[in-house]
């Protein structure tokens, strides 16, 4: 044999078997992983920066000239784009720049609240009803299954011709008519989670209710419910400027992207800019939070987990 | 079955009474009668007007009166158009809105499974990519800034389809484009997502095995599989687009069901307030309901689930 | 190659690109399948059997997978250089498969019947009523009752281990040379795997059809295979008849193996003697023998070598270091008692 | 019932438990159904079946995951319908559970030392340092070690889990455990490492078990005394030994003949007993005896007569008509 | 006066083709002459039905079905002879036509919103209120061909009166014979005007095609006349600029892009805009205050900002509005609000201390929700700027707006009035205790007096005198802060011609409009 003349006799030496338990790599928490899967996704981190710098415009960008949002100019309306106009002026000589960012910030604003509606309604009902199950869970269920055949823009339009338009109501209208989806998603979750058999662990531990709520339940709840966030808030954007281009926005002179939009529609055949800046941004933000929800959904769904 | 259909009919049934009563009472509670129009009407007047109407009688009295008019079918007439009974109004909005809302989903249908089947099979590929930013687009730009945006380069600068008005399959193409995108973004999604899953299945395997092509055994085994889930949004997404339709009628100025809803909201006419909410609101549920049908035709299992034994 | 050889794979290699590197799931495998034969390969959870066993079909999905070096001959022919469309004239009529779960392996859209009729309609050119007829012939071969109304049922009015019959109906439609079973036992309950092994091994006499028989029951091997394949991380470690590998087997992971597992008809006095660790990484796979971490017997070399595969007989290879002359006899435990050897 | 041996305490007696579920649609399934036997204090009690049998079922109910629909609990001689209080505080401590699927049964989002700690947290068994000693003192006793106390359940192998999942239990000192098929998911080369561990903790604590589990040479390997169920029912309760020597159950003989044995010279020996069919859903159980549908040897008074539950022999239980001589009376008659 | 419109009247080369398309912004509501509520209705009416008069190129009276008028000399009864006109189906038009026409829309049970146009009429206001039978109303048919009115008291605009749609013709056969359904499709009802209405698709499209049966069908050269409803103003300028419509409204953003173009048609209407305060507002109830509200706000700019033709107001009456002389009102009536910051800002600190304010308050301007937002939020910021008054914009949609306004829920009310007859009066008695304003609780007797005293007065002259005071009162306490007369702009191809446009009741007549050049 070839090789075996290059082996030697203390080769055959008993090695030491090293039998100690060992865990490969260094260690991962559950979201440092996610955020691995999530940074390594191009479009995700894309849609991230984007939003990052759409937040911070819209928090800093009203204030990075020297016009308010309000403020009008009748020597220059409808200009485009000038010296530090830097997106143009409106009809009323307003300058774009400040309102779209503004706008940007209104619109995120009540998305921001909706979905913070969505989820203080939709979380502890889906909570209830899936932990519980049983009658309450019955019923809880068919109260849904009621809400979700009502067509949510006829109780926003409805909510909103009731309540006048500003950032609250029209916060909670988008709210109340967004949760079921939300409720859905929670009691779908906790009732494969009740069973999962690390809660039955924890009972048979002896573990209370609240215990098993906030420590097993909750937190494995948490990716379903950032995800149905993640695309609430477009929705409820969406929504927003939707109200807004038929008319029932938010009160001027304040204005969201959707009064923007609704007003550069109004001349989009002479001056276009003043309906694509805001279009843009309103569509960079659904983009991103699209992205986003894409991202986080493959960095959290546990069937893409190797 | 039939336990299934009756039980599926009670819910539909319930659904709609909340919906009916729940808009009854806001509305009722909304500021402002039905009655002003441009100019005010003298006060012994309106009230001669408002007894005419019933509308100075007790709300639950009106309500109880309006749902026994609802149940032998009756839906009055408008304040707004005189003489026009609310039914006549709605056929007469509906056809278009429905034209607008099938030529939306049949081609936002077709061209989103063919853009999530491609993705998914190219998955990684520019293929993909492409598609991806499609759907995206298509759930980003909202639309009514779609709608604005044809009108404007389609119709006025490149003047190659019209820009409004109703009457030929032309007039149809514009709008129904801009209800499209949002049904091309979420279908083409879900079967991509779908499709993915489905492609790694050990059926699809075992189709392979067969030694059957592989358009075979995309088009036979995966597409069917991979439509499931989408057939299930096609529910929400016929909501979304009579939401779409309203301004996308009102850009396009279809004559259709969208903005007779906003107008009639906006002018408190009561009548023809219920009448759509009625008619949608069916609508919407029984959308629903064929939806929940057309899941089963595709999928067995749940045929089975719904009616066995 | 020997001539009554249906399938020979030689020196086979498949990895993975992963997001975390190449994943070397398959390293290096050789054995033959003879006409007739069954042959098991047994090895535990991602040692690389399916991985081999869908190589031959060429059903590793490309990308990530991809070969890397060695031949699949089936009879004659390198499967690895066939075209897609040479390799859809294959599948199913010469060499067909069946998977471990029966629930997911069939289209649950699709009639029973209609994915039976499938292959027969490719590869045998039947008309519709006669595929149909054929594939009622199947339904009835497979031992499923009432085939006439069960050809139009959906897999979910299916019994696991009717669908487990219907997936060997699907298989077997077109008389193949080779059957590769992955595990097709593993998802059904005792009673139900007895029926089912008693179908195979009756099929096989009725068809003289091969079989690679995938599990990581020996029990099951030992009741069905003709010969065995030992696989350890994408390695094949020992080969050879049942008998040998059940009376002598050489190659410690072989040993493991065995002493692990208790056997009903011997007493249970005995500790068992489980297999210490875990597998190694098959990202980076260790340079010498990859069973060096958890064997009792480890040497210096085996942790610097991969051992060359030395024929013990002539139908049983072992690759081990224990078996080169310098190295130290060990005593394999000889008799297999209770949980443990003696 | 006969006391054969008088040394022996009985920690467990569940008496004729029914569990039903609700399916839906005014279905019931009825998961368990009037099962009946005993454990006594340091041994284990294997019970075996297909799936679906109940076995998770019966298991859960005794502690106490699921409320029995009929029939008796006691534990340690109190019956456990009405713990309360400190008493339940107890039973959670005295009785503890390790589950089948390592995945499944740790939380994601904890880490192993948490984990392994939750039961002390829950009774306040130690706080701080001492906490932190406990929990590297059951990582040592389940062959891990302190390092692994801050990783996350998915760094870990699946019998490295379940190890976890072991000292979990073990953190509140329990003397009864059951376990509901700790092994069916691991390899074969692993299963040995957790069984040898459950053996060495028994001698060492002196637990009891309640070993759920389908392989039945496992089951046999390692339990005293076997139970056999078929569909919600419990058919033969025996020594291991003597259930494999002399089952009395045709079902019980089958499942035993279909277990394919590692041995080649053995199997060609061996005579089988195929069955015919599927188990039957536990929604619309068939009459009498549940087993009857497949069953080699059914006679007619099997479907319309339940059959009861018997000591045949010392310590050999069974429920089945070809033993209970009124049966074999009637049947003769006919 | 009235505004002739299309470039030049040159009577050679008139196209073959003569259809015009046209957009309009809503379905019209009703074409029941009695029943129609809106603009858009009286718009189709005009141009498909014909009454006693019909406003001439110069928004003059001129006689149309009647071919003669005597009129008392205590001016109270009006004596019309009829022509031979005739319906659509041929039948000939007759006075009992008229009466009939007039006493349904006055009678309670029709419901009709504008039969206060009528009460000029003899007891016409006591019917439509149920106090007094039909037969006691003063009008009578004496015979097929004349028709005899009676007013409650002389009203110097009445014969303008008559061409409104409401005073219109309708066929007592026709009405009863479809009932409710009368008048809501082309074949289920009658018209005798220039136009047949021959299709309408609802919410899509009104067609309008010459008549045969005019009396006066030599004049109309139009053939077809194609209604496109078009709500969304943009959308109708994408058809103006695609050559899909020959003509469409414009709103103010528009107007101002295409002032330059040769299409731009500017239209005066009658229409005031004004801010009515609320004096049952502590800090409103000062007349300095609210004059200084007034002085504070810039309306050259506004109106520069508008665009849409839309002038500065000074005062409340509209320069459209002539007195019974057929002179405006606005020469005689020269006093007014100005801009004046300054004194602006004087007046508003001597009234802050005269009510004993030392921090103004936030105050809310209650407003529309469409176009005219603009010049709320326009408001706001000159308030701010010269007056240092923080202002919240409160725009509500039309229905909910009235409301409030009828129920006093406003602070300062942002609003507007179109003159329903070429009469000062029809805005100086907005003020009075019935009056739609009145909900402001601005109170002055001797306002009131002067107008009550005008309203019976024969003596036109001295009448005039009386409304020319009467508004100088208002504007001096500053009941209302004037804004803006209201404009409208069209977008109008030039081969459009002889479209004639009216301040006041129907707005636009095609009887006279052809096409010139669009085939070319
Ligand atoms: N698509 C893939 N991508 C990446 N790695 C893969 C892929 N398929 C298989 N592998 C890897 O290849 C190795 C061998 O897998 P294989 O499925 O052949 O194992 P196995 O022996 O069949 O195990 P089991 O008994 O669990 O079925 C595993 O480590 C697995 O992780
Ligand atoms: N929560 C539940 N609701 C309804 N049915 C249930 C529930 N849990 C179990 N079942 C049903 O009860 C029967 C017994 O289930 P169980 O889990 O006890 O079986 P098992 O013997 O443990 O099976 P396996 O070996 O698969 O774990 C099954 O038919 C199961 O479908
Ligand atoms: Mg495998
Ligand atoms: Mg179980």
């Amino acid at each position: 044999m070839e090789t075996a003349r290059k082996l030697t006799r203390e080769m055959f030496e008993p090695a030491t078997v090293d039998t100690e338990e060992k865990v490969v790599g260094k260690r991962v928490t559950f979201w440092g992983d996610v955020w691995r899967r999530f940074s390594s996704n191009k479009g995700a981190l894309i849609g991230l920066v984007l939003l990052a710098a759409i937040a911070f415009l819209a928090i800093i960008g009203p204030d990075l000239n020297d016009y308010t949002y309000r403020s009008a100019n009748y020597d220059q309306t409808n200009k485009e784009a000038f010296g530090d106009h830097w997106f143009g002026t409106d009809k009323m000589g307003r300058d774009l720049w400040t309102r779209t960012w503004y706008g940007a910030g209104i619109s995120l604003l009540v998305a921001l609240l909706a979905a913070a509606f969505d989820l203080f309604i939709g979380v502890p009902y889906g909570c209830i009803s899936g932990y519980y199950g049983g009658k309450v869970d019955n019923w809880m269920q068919r109260i849904i299954e009621v809400l979700y055949g009502v067509p949510n823009l006829i109780v926003i339009i409805l909510l909103l011709l009731w309540m006048d338009p500003g950032i609250w109501p029209i916060a909670l209208a988008l709210g109340i008519t967004g949760w079921v989806t939300m409720a859905r998603v929670v009691r779908g979750q906790m009732l494969k989670l009740k069973s999962q058999e690390y809660v039955l662990a924890a009972r048979t531990l002896g573990a209370s209710t609240r215990r098993l709520l906030l420590k097993h339940m909750l937190p494995n709840v948490m990716g379903p419910v950032i995800i149905t966030i993640m695309f609430s808030i477009p929705t409820a954007i969406f929504f927003e400027a939707f109200l807004a281009f038929i008319g029932l926005g938010i009160r001027p002179p304040a204005a969201s992207l959707g009064v923007l939009i609704n007003e550069g529609y109004k001349v989009l055949q002479l001056f276009p800019h003043q309906l694509f800046y805001p279009a843009a941004v309103l569509s960079l933000i659904m983009f991103s939070f699209n992205l986003v929800g894409d991202g986080l959904r493959d960095a959290l769904d546990p069937k893409l987990r190797q | 079955m039939r336990r299934y259909f009756l039980q599926r009919m009670t819910y539909m049934l319930i659904t709609l009474w909340v919906i009916i009563t729940f808009t009854f009472f806001l509305m009722h509670t909304m500021p402002g009668s039905p009655l002003e129009n441009e100019d005010k009407i003298p006060r012994e007047l309106r009230e001669a007007l408002l007894k005419e109407y019933g509308l100075d009688q007790p709300l639950p009295v009106q309500y109880a009166k309006f749902m026994g008019n609802l149940i032998q079918g009756e839906l009055g007439y408008s304040f707004q158009y005189d003489g026009r009974s609310v039914t006549n109004l709605l056929m007469q909005g509906f056809p278009a809105s429905l034209q607008l809302g099938v030529q939306a989903i049949l081609f936002g249908v077709l061209i989103g499974m063919l853009l999530g089947t491609i993705a998914a099979l190219r998955r990684g590929t520019w293929v993909d990519n492409t598609s991806n930013v499609i759907s995206a687009l298509g759930y980003s730009v909202p639309n009514f800034v779609m709608a604005a945006l044809l009108s404007y380069y389609v119709g006025v600068k490149w003047g190659v389809l019209p820009v409004g008005l109703w009457g030929s399959f032309e007039h149809t193409i514009l709008p129904s484009l801009s209800l499209s995108f949002l049904v091309i973004a979420t279908i083409a999604r879900y079967v991509r997502t779908e499709m993915l899953e489905v492609l790694g299945q050990d059926y699809m395997k075992t189709a392979k095995a067969k030694g059957l092509s592989r358009f075979t055994t995309i088009s036979r085994h995966a597409l069917r599989n991979a439509m499931i889930p989408a057939v299930t949004v096609l529910g929400p997404l016929s909501i979304g687009l009579i939401t779409g339709s309203m301004v996308v009628e009102q850009i396009f100025a279809v004559p259709g069901m969208g903005k007779l809803f906003v107008t009639s909201i906006t002018v408190n006419d009561y009548t023809v307030i219920m009448g759509v909410t009625v008619f949608y609101s069916t609508l919407i549920i029984l959308s629903m309901f064929l939806v929940d049908i057309l899941y089963g035709l595709i999928d067995p299992r749940i045929r089975v689930a719904g009616g066995k034994e | 190659m020997e001539k009554n050889n249906v399938l020979e794979v030689n020196d086979l290699h498949v990895s993975f690109k992963t997001y975390n590197g190449e994943v070397q799931a398959v390293r290096g495998v050789s054995f033959e399948v003879k006409k007739g034969e069954t042959v098991a390969i047994v090895g535990e959870s991602g040692c690389g059997k399916s991985v081999t066993s869908q190589s031959i079909m060429r059903l590793i999905p490309q990308p990530p997978g991809f070969f890397k070096k060695g031949k699949i001959l089936f009879e004659e022919k390198d499967l690895t250089r066939l075209t897609e469309n040479q390799m859809e004239r294959i599948r199913g009529k010469d060499i067909a498969m069946i998977f471990q779960d029966p629930m997911t392996s069939l289209n649950p859209t699709m009639t029973v019947g209609r994915q039976i009729m499938e292959g027969l309609v490719k590869h045998q050119r039947l008309g519709k009523a006669e595929a149909k007829k054929r594939a009622l012939d199947m339904l009835h071969l497979v031992g499923i009752p009432s085939p006439r109304s069960r050809i139009n049922q959906y897999p979910h009015q299916f019994s696991g281990g009717m669908r487990q019959r219907a997936m060997i109906a699907i298989a077997l439609a077109c008389a193949p040379k080779l059957l590769i079973a992955d595990e097709p036992t593993t998802a059904l309950d005792v009673t139900i795997q007895a029926q089912i092994l008693d179908l195979m091994n009756d099929l096989k006499e009725k068809l003289e059809t091969s079989i690679i028989l995938i599990t990581h029951d020996l029990g099951v091997v030992a009741e069905t295979a003709d010969r065995v394949v030992v696989m350890y991380a994408g390695k094949v470690v020992e080969t050879g008849t049942v008998e040998e590998i059940f009376n002598h087997p050489r190659h410690p992971y072989t040993w493991g193996l065995m002493g692990s597992m208790p056997r009903l008809d011997l007493s249970r006095d005995k500790d068992l003697a489980p297999i210490l660790g875990t597998p190694p990484n098959l990202l980076s796979p260790p340079k010498g023998c990859p069973f060096a971490g958890r064997c009792k017997h480890a040497m210096k070399i085996c942790k610097e070598e991969m051992p060359e595969t030395t024929d013990a007989s002539g139908s049983h290879q072992v690759a081990c270091w224990l078996e080169h002359p310098m190295a130290p006899a060990v005593q394999a435990p000889y008799k297999l008692v209770g949980g443990g050897f003696q | 019932m006969s006391m054969a041996e008088p040394k022996v305490e009985k920690i467990l007696e569940v008496n004729q438990v029914k569990k039903h579920f609700s399916a839906g649609r005014g279905q019931v399934v009825q998961a368990v159904d009037n099962i009946s036997f005993e454990v006594y204090k340091g041994e284990t009690l294997g019970l075996v079946g297909e799936s679906g049998c109940g076995k998770s079922t019966i298991g859960r109910t005794i502690i106490r995951l699921y409320e029995a629909t009929e029939g008796e609990i006691r534990f340690k001689g109190k019956t456990t319908k009405d713990l309360k209080g400190r008493d339940l505080k107890r039973f959670n401590r005295e009785m503890q559970m390790i589950f089948q699927d390592p995945y499944a049964s740790l939380n994601p989002r904890m880490t192993v030392g948490d984990i392994i700690a939750e039961g002390l947290d829950i009774h306040d068994l130690a706080k701080g340092r001492e906490r932190r000693k406990t929990v590297v003192e059951l990582l040592r006793t389940v062959g891990l070690n302190e390092e692994h106390a801050d990783r996350f359940p998915h760094e870990f192998s699946g019998g490295q889990r379940q190890r976890i999942g072991i000292a979990r239990a073990l953190a509140v000192d329990p003397d009864f455990i059951i376990a509901d098929e700790p092994i069916s998911a691991l390899d074969v080369s692993i299963q040995a490492q957790v069984v040898n561990l459950m053996k060495k903790l028994q001698r060492e604590k002196g637990l009891t078990y309640l070993f759920i589990a389908h392989d039945l040479s496992m089951v046999k390997y390692i339990s005293d005394r076997v139970g056999v169920m078929y569909l919600g029912n419990l058919v033969e309760l025996a020594d291991s030994q003597e259930l494999y020597d002399t089952p009395l159950h045709p079902y019980t003989e089958a499942l035993l003949s279909a277990v394919p044995i590692p041995d080649p010279n053995n199997e060609k020996r061996r005579e089988r007993i195929i069955l015919k069919g599927d188990v039957p859903s536990p929604i619309n159980p068939p009459s009498g005896c549940r087993f009857r549908t497949r069953c080699p040897k059914a006679m007619d008074i099997c479907a319309n007569e339940v059959p009861t539950w018997q000591e045949v022999r010392p310590m050999h239980w069974v429920s089945c008509h070809l033993y209970q001589e009124e049966s074999l009376k009637k049947e003769e008659g006919q | 006066g009235g505004v002739k419109t299309g470039a030049g009247g040159g009577t050679g080369g008139v196209d073959k083709n003569q259809e015009l398309n046209m957009t309009i912004t809503a379905e019209p509501a009703s074409l029941d002459p009695s029943i129609s509520p809106d603009t858009v209705s009286f718009r189709v009416l005009n141009n498909i039905n014909e009454g006693l008069f019909r406003m001439n190129k110069d928004n003059k009276p001129e006689e149309a079905i009647a071919s003669r008028v005597e009129v008392s000399a205590d001016k109270k009864t009006y004596t019309f002879t009829l022509r031979d006109a005739k319906w659509s189906d041929g039948k000939p038009v007759t006075a009992k036509d008229f009466e009939y026409s007039w006493k349904r829309t006055l009678n309670p049970k029709t419901g009709s919103e504008y039969s206060f146009i009528l009460f000029p009429i003899k007891n016409a206001k006591a019917y439509n209120e149920g106090k007094v039978d039909a037969d006691q109303v003063g009008v009578k048919a004496v015979d097929d061909k004349t028709l005899k009115v009676e007013l409650e008291e002389p009203s110097p605009y009445f014969q303008g009166l008559t061409t409104f749609t409401v005073y219109g013709p309708q066929r007592k056969d026709i009405v009863e014979k479809y009932g409710k359904k009368y008048a809501t499709e082309p074949d289920k009802m009658v018209t005798n005007g220039p136009f047949d209405l021959v299709e309408w698709k609802h919410e899509q499209s009104l067609k309008l095609k010459k008549s045969d049966t005019y009396w006066d069908r030599g004049a109309v050269k139009l053939e077809t006349a194609n209604m496109n409803i078009v709500k969304d103003i943009s959308t109708g300028v994408n058809l103006y600029t695609s050559e899909q419509t020959d003509m469409t409204q414009l709103n103010a953003e528009l107007a101002d892009a295409f002032k330059k173009s040769p299409d731009f048609t500017p239209v005066t209407v009658s229409e005031s805009q004004f801010i009515v305060f609320n004096l049952k507002n502590e800090f409103l109830s000062n007349s300095k205050i609210r004059k200084a509200i007034s002085y504070a706000i810039d309306r050259e700019a506004l109106a520069k900002l508008m665009k849409d033709g839309s002038k500065p107001a000074l005062a409340l009456v509209p320069p459209t509005i002539t007195g019974n002389d057929n002179e405006p009102f606005r020469k005689k009536a020269t006093h007014g609000h100005l801009f004046n910051p300054r004194e602006a800002k004087r007046l508003l600190k001597e009234g802050m201390k005269e009510e004993g304010f030392t921090e103004k308050p936030k105050l809310t301007l209650l407003s529309f929700d469409d176009y005219r937002k603009q010049a709320s939020v326009f408001i706001q910021e000159q308030l701010k700027t010269n007056l240092g008054l923080d202002i919240q914009v409160d725009p509500q949609p039309r229905k909910q707006k009235i409301d409030r306004e009828d129920n006093s829920e406003f602070e300062l009310n942002y609003t507007a009035w179109n003159g329903d007859y070429n009469d000062p009066m029809t805005f100086l008695d907005l003020f009075l205790d019935s009056g739609v304003f009145s909900t402001g609780h601005w109170d002055n007797k001797k306002y009131k007096d002067l107008v009550e005293k005008a309203k019976g007065n024969p003596d036109f002259k001295e009448r005039t005198q009386q409304l020319v005071k009467s508004e100088g009162i208002l504007l001096d306490d500053a009941a209302i802060a004037p804004v803006i007369y209201g404009g409208k702009a069209y977008l109008q191809k030039p081969y459009v011609k002889e479209i004639v446009r009216h301040p006041i009741g129907a707005d636009m007549t095609l009887k006279w409009a052809y096409l010139d050049g669009k085939d070319k």
